[in-house]
């Protein structure tokens, strides 16, 4: 499993903040796919993701473990 | 308190100044963001702030890096704040030190240029009639011209 | 205590940032200036400031003046000390605030290239083994290259 | 009569902070040849002149009163 988080604008989108989600062995690019299945508001461009903490690519392939989270455009400051 | 952090309290920016202070620093600058009560003449009430705390602390500290890396001699500390901020409450304290002036402007104007590209933070404004998590493009007051 | 001045006792940098804060400020700038321990290879034991003190503050406020007419919407507030000062001790805050924090840099920077360049203040350094009125190009140390 | 003052270095070199000196209708240059004069150590152009607290041209004129001060190159900041 891999815990995936929502924050602002797309937590309000999803309803949850948190979610458990069975996607390793995807690519971050898959994980956009599945979102936007589950989500019809979010479309791909409109975050970005981090994995661990670290903004990921789209190649870049989840395992087990991993804490992953869509980062909507920052506006802090 | 940390050199680089999210807080939930009402920041005290001298603390941040003398956590970079040392004996061959000539220069400190220290940048304050405080919550605007007017934007493009719609009235804020208040914010709210709300973080990915461990990877935001994680990049103030990388930008305090790339600070210290580019400018020889320099020291950084950064805090921003979370939660609801009334109008002039701090969201954001930079403070660097450096042996000379210049570079003391130039690396804390970075640091904010740099918080507003990677620091996952993210503002929503309540006004009289409406809200807006800011980078995201819906629910805008009516009025606002953008 | 008065926006533009000239003191004698410690600086407190905070009280000069929250006269300059104001609910229209989204940004505010604070420069201090503080006694270095090392100039080109050479220690400084203390620092000796002295100044034409009611021409000193009327340049002061001119510098504020300037600030205000060039960056709209700005406000400055500026002290320096004179007298002995020791290591790290703070001889000039400058505080602005504005509407956006661009400005906030610009005319922070601004009022200290006016200040060493009109302001009647100066600085004489006493090393180990001598001491210099800066600005006077007499009485160098040995060993300084200037 | 008007009052002199002197400054750092140029305090140093004339060994008084203030003077009281019967000037009045000379020139700022012609205070300058004074000076010069008096103080063997003064060379124009080693510090600006200051009438009542403003930066004087070297043709303005001083009036009794006036309070007239050498700024040598400052220094503060």
């Amino acid at each position: 499993m891999i815990s995936l988080h929502y924050f602002a604008g797309l937590k309000e989108q999803t309803g949850v903040s948190e979610e458990q989600v069975d996607l390793a062995g995807r690519t971050v690019d898959e994980l956009w796919q599945w979102a936007m299945d589950k989500y019809p508001d979010f479309q791909t461009g409109a975050a970005r993701v981090a994995v661990n903490e670290e903004y990921a690519l789209p190649t870049d392939v989840l395992e087990a473990g991993d804490v992953v989270a869509f980062i909507p455009p920052v506006s802090g400051g | 308190m940390k050199a680089f952090e999210i807080v939930t309290e009402a920041i005290n920016p001298q603390a941040y100044a003398d956590l970079v202070l040392r004996p061959e620093a000539g220069a400190v600058t220290m940048f304050t963001g405080h919550v605007r009560e007017w934007t493009k003449g719609v009235r804020t009430l208040y914010l709210a702030y709300e973080a990915y705390v461990p990877m935001a602390e994680k990049k103030l500290a990388q930008i305090g890096e790339e600070i210290e890396q580019r400018w020889e001699g320099t020291k950084v500390a950064i805090a921003h704040r979370v939660g609801e901020l009334q109008i002039s409450d701090i969201a954001v304290v930079i403070a660097v030190s450096s042996p000379h002036r210049k570079t003391a402007y130039e690396a804390n104007e970075y640091a904010i240029e740099r918080i507003k590209e990677i620091v996952p933070i993210w503002k929503k404004e309540i006004w009289e009639d409406g809200e807006e998590w800011i980078g995201d493009q819906k629910k805008k007051p009516e009025g606002e011209l953008k």
